[in-house]
């Protein structure tokens, strides 16, 4: 197997919590594929911001769709073809912020995509802005005396969407983040993966995270537990928040008979009129 | 000549079944043998106040409703007032015995009969069946089996009711001023325009359709959805139109023919998709269909407002197709078209029309044989490149998941400029070569249409009338009357500049649906025309034959 | 015929510091007396990549920066391959000694030196600042002070450092090239496009500005954010630019002036906002500042692909503004009048204008004498009726808590068709009159602009050269080398028809920064110009001057 | 004082729920303008659907805006002139739909406005396809097989989102709702009003609802026991789920100092340069 590195220039900035991310995705690509998926079968779209990047730098095939609507257009992929595994990069900005509805909305369908969602708590290709994941008092360009507004938690917002798999990871974990990623993507549904991105530019949260992240032990026991420990005021859990098994959109839609080809369409309307 | 027409209306709350009765009024007089055209004018409430549907029949195809009718049933004592003017010399106006006005109504006890015939809420829209039937002759039986047939609820009741408006009719010995019953056998399939617009677009191959609905275009989602199991489509009512025109882009990318619809409002919110499809080179299939704006303006009526507001969709430059049916047929083709047209060269397209096409409706049988056989060239693997520079701009396409693609396929569409690999680029001579590139579809589109009759020309005559979209079923009706040259792009990007070639520079008559003479101005751009009179309706209601040809004559003769 | 010009051109990695140092240099040719331009040019990163800035300068107004530099000074080795072609003749290059490739380059240890002088990370960046001051005979004690001035942190480590290149250059014994110091003494402010937009926007009485960032519009909304106390002023940060123009909206019908701001792909999403403010009749100023499309295309580059879209904006008919400013002075003037513009007819104003404009640079002042004092009519409150018929179609307005609405004040405001008093309608009569009413707007409108200069006519001669924007200024460049006669619509809609009456059928050469000639279709279409030449960049850089020269020398002799 | 009825022709259908809605609103309009609050002082704005046609019927001033948008320009009234008082009518497709992103800023952000929705488990006016609130399987035109899709909870998104008074009323509990919107509006924060809205003609609730709703008994003990309240399967609660103090949006942004004049800007200018 092709070792999923493309020739393109990588401009992350030296340090960049995305470079954990992409070395966490090509693990799991690299693990689904000795597992017998083929490359051709797996396809991610990706917004506009920092993260976006991996789009160009990820050797397999893929949209670099609009900012905040990469899951709309993983969602008609999927929907259009429901054998590809589907892959949606995106940034806080972008899929919280920008392309919020299409998040939670997806969630709420249990369509059967991943979204990982590089959280660098800033718009960081834009020369970072606050993003919904801001902390309160974020100084960026658009906040310059401090961003007013609390932050979301994503983990538990997405639960709240009905996310059949929530979990979280550390783009300086990569072994463990290449765990979760491979379960996200086995997983049968919506599955959401918040990845914590310090960026070294505008929000280096390394030392941070070395503190203040720890492993989730196991699956929480229900809802409740999961979003308590997401919103944890000391720590912040890495690990599996939620997994649960829900029949998923393109399964529940799917019309009664295949597509036909042209031939029998001519002839069911022949017939029809 | 005009044929001998009839036109009948029924007016009443929103509700009521207005529609609905006017739709079997519609079927009956297609078993018949009668060309129909059905009209409905309700507004954006769901009970209540004042909705009117309007069916023309004749012999020969009926291109729109008269509004001013033969036979006029009123059910409350609104649509008394709002229609009494509308009745053609000779015509009939029945309505309840309370709302009579004056001598030219017909007072019929209905409210008193619904009462007596059901137990609850009666169906009081059957009275105009039962009216219409005994108006024309049609027997008792006939009615019978009609009203069990089309209205599955309370059956028993609604045959009772509908026999005893039927008799009271009956004795009133009306003289029969037209015979329903024709010879020539007509096409008996009754379809709306967005109907059309769906079947076509699926007979083109179309697999998912993304929307969020919006009047009038809405039920083109509520046909697919409800024929999900026939045709094997699928149907996405999304969470907007941002999200519909966003997953349509993601299922051609998956090689699926996929297809959004809106009004000018939910379009104006996929002008940013509509702008990727450009870039990403997507052949992305939109159905626009107009009404009156700006914002929300006017939901339940029609206008061509949106024309350059088509013609212009999305930021930045690159080839795009805009067309528009001038009639019910070709709405079914055109979607075929276009579905074609977009995937051959890759780009997005748009079906403008406007809701007198969308919700109207008539009777035809779809050409099949426009159904054309497609096959994508399936390009072989090695180093496979999305953008790959070609002479004419149109590069291979290749589908992740498909039999064709192999692990060794990096199949990249890209939102950034780009290079041939899909891979993003800011560096200026890739920005050139890859814009010019993508220009060059241009005139492979071009080619391509003319294929098919990007320009119609109805009738004959010195004058000559331009319009596009549904006004040209207006004035068809109006040819009824009045000789002229009616004169049809169907095609307005790519503008169909051959075949018009003949009336650069001339004078002519143009008509349409806004307040700003926008197709005129569109057509002196292209042509060079002369505009001897601008007819415009932007009342959100349709032109009447009788109005236009008033409104041409004055022209001529001015 | 130019005068003396002197270029410098810093190159390296983004996130060093380039563009500071850039315009520091530009400051300190300013505070000689220089007029200055300034320009980067920068990928979507943030650190690593190859970014560059130039400053031209000289005796008299500069409108552009020159490729071709007399002093280059390259960061990196990719900076000396980049731009060691860009080298006047007798100009001087300097690099790092690692990264020499000839002997057209000077090596200094600026590597070592960094190391040398700063125990950490250093500012690489200030080399050329130090460089610049020994080129041009500045004092050391000079540049010690600015730097003092510029940089805060570190200032030790950047004395030292910016002094020890210092006096290795001075030691080199250069010839001097260029005088820097002028006596004619110049305006000293330095700005952006931008910035130069912000101010005119709140000069008109800006209170409130909504937006989401997008290059190349993002800097208006970091600038007013930054300025917030000075100018009492609040900027949202908004979720999308869908939230930004609906809020804008909202502080519209609240009596205060609001502005949005965005590139094409945002401005895709404000569309159906933009159409509701024509419906609604709300007085939106809307900045529109392009980069090469479609879909996220180029982001840090410029273009003028947007011409049509922006006069295109939003489903529906109504009247609207658009204009674009052809200089850094009228990005100030401009702002103030649209604003003005727009509250007076109540219509939705887009000023378009490019990232060339944007995030360039240069010194001026600001012509305090074209702000206006404005003052709205208070309407008393008998009846207040928001859509009151009137002759121009202007209503008088009145806003909800201001201090001349009372308790019986019904203020509405409505996306749907309404009548006088802001109620809804669909009824086909009032329709048709508020449609109308909306359209004499469009006369007002072109009325109350007349007071403006709405078309600039720069320089003199037989051959006439057609451009709007930015591009106007990269022509005043060329200008100094060619004489021609720059013709310049400042006003776009509604068309100055009248002040270029005299050009109507002229054969002109157009000039624009897209692949079509759209500008030139569109002065073919109102002007009925004749193209005897279209000079088209469109990729993304902008038109060096002797390019001009050259383009339209040629066109001159074809 | 007026009786808010405007003179528009109402053509909601006869027993819908927003008869109800209108009847609480006035209410409780009349008695904020008896403590004091100036008719002129309450703006609205409203989104596209049945619920927005409140617009024509309520007599005070406002904007009737895009459908989805309304509360986006709700919020350029409130920072554009703060003493106002904004209420925003929603539905459940425009607030939760196309709208959604709003909804959810304009609560985290907390905008001191209130929004009502009114919840009809439907699109009432263009005929009745599903919304983010209809049940799993509802028929609709645009789901003719049924919604595949499970409703969000409209509460408890909300809390997740940050909103800082949370309630629940029924269209037919006048009363009781008129008292939960008048708390709602006097709240100083984001305020958010779910109103249970029968709709006769696609989604006739109102035995379900007469049977299943129950008031709170007090006020939530915190913010879990009000999600496990909104959440319960058996009882729709009515009455206030939360109600937080937070500083308002607003005033966090607010200019240290006043908006100047024109001529105030001009000498500022002529300083400044
Ligand atoms: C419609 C639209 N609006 C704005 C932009 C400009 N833009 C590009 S990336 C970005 C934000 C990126 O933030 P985030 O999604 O957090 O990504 P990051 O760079 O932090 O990875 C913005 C606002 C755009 N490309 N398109
Ligand atoms: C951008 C846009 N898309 C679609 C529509 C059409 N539309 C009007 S109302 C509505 C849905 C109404 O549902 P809801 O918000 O729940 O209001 P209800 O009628 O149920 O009160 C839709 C889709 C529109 N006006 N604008
Ligand atoms: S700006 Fe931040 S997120 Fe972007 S590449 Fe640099 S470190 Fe990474
Ligand atoms: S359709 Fe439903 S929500 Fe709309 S007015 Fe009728 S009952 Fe009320
Ligand atoms: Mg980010
Ligand atoms: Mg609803």
């Amino acid at each position: 197997m092709r070792n999923l590195i493309s020739s393109k220039e990588n401009t992350w900035c030296i340090g960049c919590g995305n470079f954990g991310i992409f070395a966490a995705v090509r693990k799991c690509i690299k693990t689904l594929h000795e597992e017998g998926t083929p490359l051709a079968d797996i396809v991610m779209t990706s917004g506009i911001g920092c993260h976006g990047k991996i789009f160009d730098y990820l050797d397999i095939s893929g949209i670099y769709g609009l900012h905040g609507r990469a899951l709309a257009t993983a969602q008609g992929v999927k929907l259009a073809n429901p054998k590809l595994n589907v892959i949606t990069f995106g940034g806080d900005g972008d899929s919280l912020g920008e392309g919020l509805e299409h998040t939670l909305f997806a969630a709420k369908r249990n369509m059967d995509i991943t979204l990982i969602l590089h959280n660098n708590g800033n718009y960081g290709l834009t020369t970072g802005q606050a993003s919904p994941l801001s902390d309160f008092g974020y100084k960026g360009l658009s906040t310059p005396f401090g961003n007013v507004e609390k932050p979301f938690n994503a983990i538990s917002l997405l639960l709240e969407a009905g996310a059949s798999f929530v979990a979280r990871g550390y783009s300086a974990k990569i072994d463990h983040l290449a765990g979760i990623l491979h379960q996200a993507i086995r997983h049968k549904g919506f599955s959401f993966v918040e990845v914590l991105q310090p960026c070294v530019s505008y929000n280096n949260t390394y030392q941070l995270y070395n503190e203040h992240t720890a492993f989730l032990d196991a699956l929480p026991s229900d809802i409740e537990h999961a979003r308590a420990l997401a919103k944890d005021h000391e720590k912040q859990y890495l690990g599996i928040f939620h997994n649960e098994t829900r029949a998923v959109y393109h399964e529940l839609i799917a019309p009664a008979i295949p597509a036909m080809d042209v031939s029998a369409r001519k002839r069911y309307l022949t017939e029809y009129q | 000549m005009a044929q001998k027409i009839f036109t009948v209306l029924v007016g009443g709350k929103a509700g009521e079944g207005i529609k609905k009765a006017a739709q079997v009024i519609a079927h009956l007089a297609i078993i018949h043998n009668n060309h129909v055209f059905q009209t409905d004018d309700y507004q954006s409430l769901i009970k209540g106040g004042h909705n009117f549907s309007v069916v023309s029949m004749s012999p020969s195809r009926m291109y729109n409703t008269y509004k001013q009718a033969n036979l006029v049933i009123s059910f409350d004592s609104r649509s008394v007032d709002e229609h009494k003017g509308d009745l053609l010399e000779g015509g009939l106006h029945f309505c309840d015995e309370a709302d009579v006005r004056d001598d030219t109504m017909i007072p019929l006890p209905l409210a008193k009969l619904v009462k007596t015939h059901y137990p609850e809420a009666g169906n009081m829209s059957l009275a105009s069946i039962a009216i219409f039937c005994a108006v024309m002759g049609i027997s008792e039986e006939f009615l019978k089996d009609t009203i069990a047939r089309e209205f599955k609820r309370n059956q028993a009741e609604n045959t009772s009711f509908a026999l005893a408006v039927y008799q009271l009719v009956n004795q009133l010995d009306l003289q029969k001023v037209y015979e329903l019953k024709q010879e020539q056998s007509v096409a008996s399939k009754f379809y709306t325009g967005n109907q059309l617009l769906a079947l076509g677009a699926w007979a083109a191959g179309l697999d998912c359709y993304f929307s969020y609905p919006m009047t009038p275009a809405s039920s083109i989602l509520h046909y697919l959805a409800l024929k999900r199991d026939q045709l094997g489509i699928k149907t996405v009512h999304a969470e907007s139109e941002l999200a519909a025109a966003n997953m349509a882009l993601g299922a051609c990318f998956a090689g699926k023919r996929a297809a959004v619809g809106s009004s000018g409002g939910g379009f104006a919110l996929m002008q940013e998709a509509f702008s990727m499809a450009g870039m990403v080179e997507a052949p992305l299939l939109c159905f626009l269909s107009s009404r009156p704006g700006p914002a929300t303006g006017v939901s339940t009526y029609t206008a061509q407002e949106d024309l350059f507001f088509a013609l212009n969709q999305g930021h930045g430059e690159f080839p795009r197709i805009v067309a528009s049916p001038d009639s019910f047929e070709r709405a079914f083709t055109l979607a075929i078209e276009l579905m074609n047209l977009a995937w051959e060269s890759q780009s997005p397209a748009i079906l403008l029309t406007e809701k007198h096409l969308s919700e109207s409706a008539t009777n035809l049988r779809l050409d099949i044989s426009k159904v054309d056989e497609y096959q994508l060239a399936q390009p072989d693997s090695v180093n496979y490149q999305r953008y790959q520079f070609t002479q004419s701009g149109i590069s291979p396409l290749k589908f992740p998941g498909s039999d064709s693609a192999t692990d060794d396929d990096v199949i990249k569409w890209n939102t950034n400029e780009h290079l041939e690999s899909g891979f993003r680029t800011d560096k200026a001579t890739n920005i050139k070569l890859m814009k010019e590139k993508r220009q060059r579809k241009s005139a492979a589109i071009d080619s391509l249409s003319r294929k098919y009759r990007r320009v119609e020309v109805y009738g004959k005559g010195s004058t000559k009338v331009f319009a596009y979209g549904s006004t040209a079923l207006e004035l068809r009706e109006a040819q009824k009357y009045i000789d002229f040259e009616l004169v049809v792009p169907v095609y307005l990007e790519p503008f169909p500049h051959d075949e018009l070639a003949a009336y650069r520079g001339k004078e002519v008559i143009v008509v349409e649906h806004s307040l700003n003479p926008n197709f005129a101005r569109f057509l002196k751009e292209k042509l060079e025309i002369k505009v001897k009179a601008n007819i415009l309706r932007y009342d959100g209601r349709h032109f009447d034959a009788g109005e236009l040809v008033n409104a041409i004559r004055e022209a001529i003769d001015a």
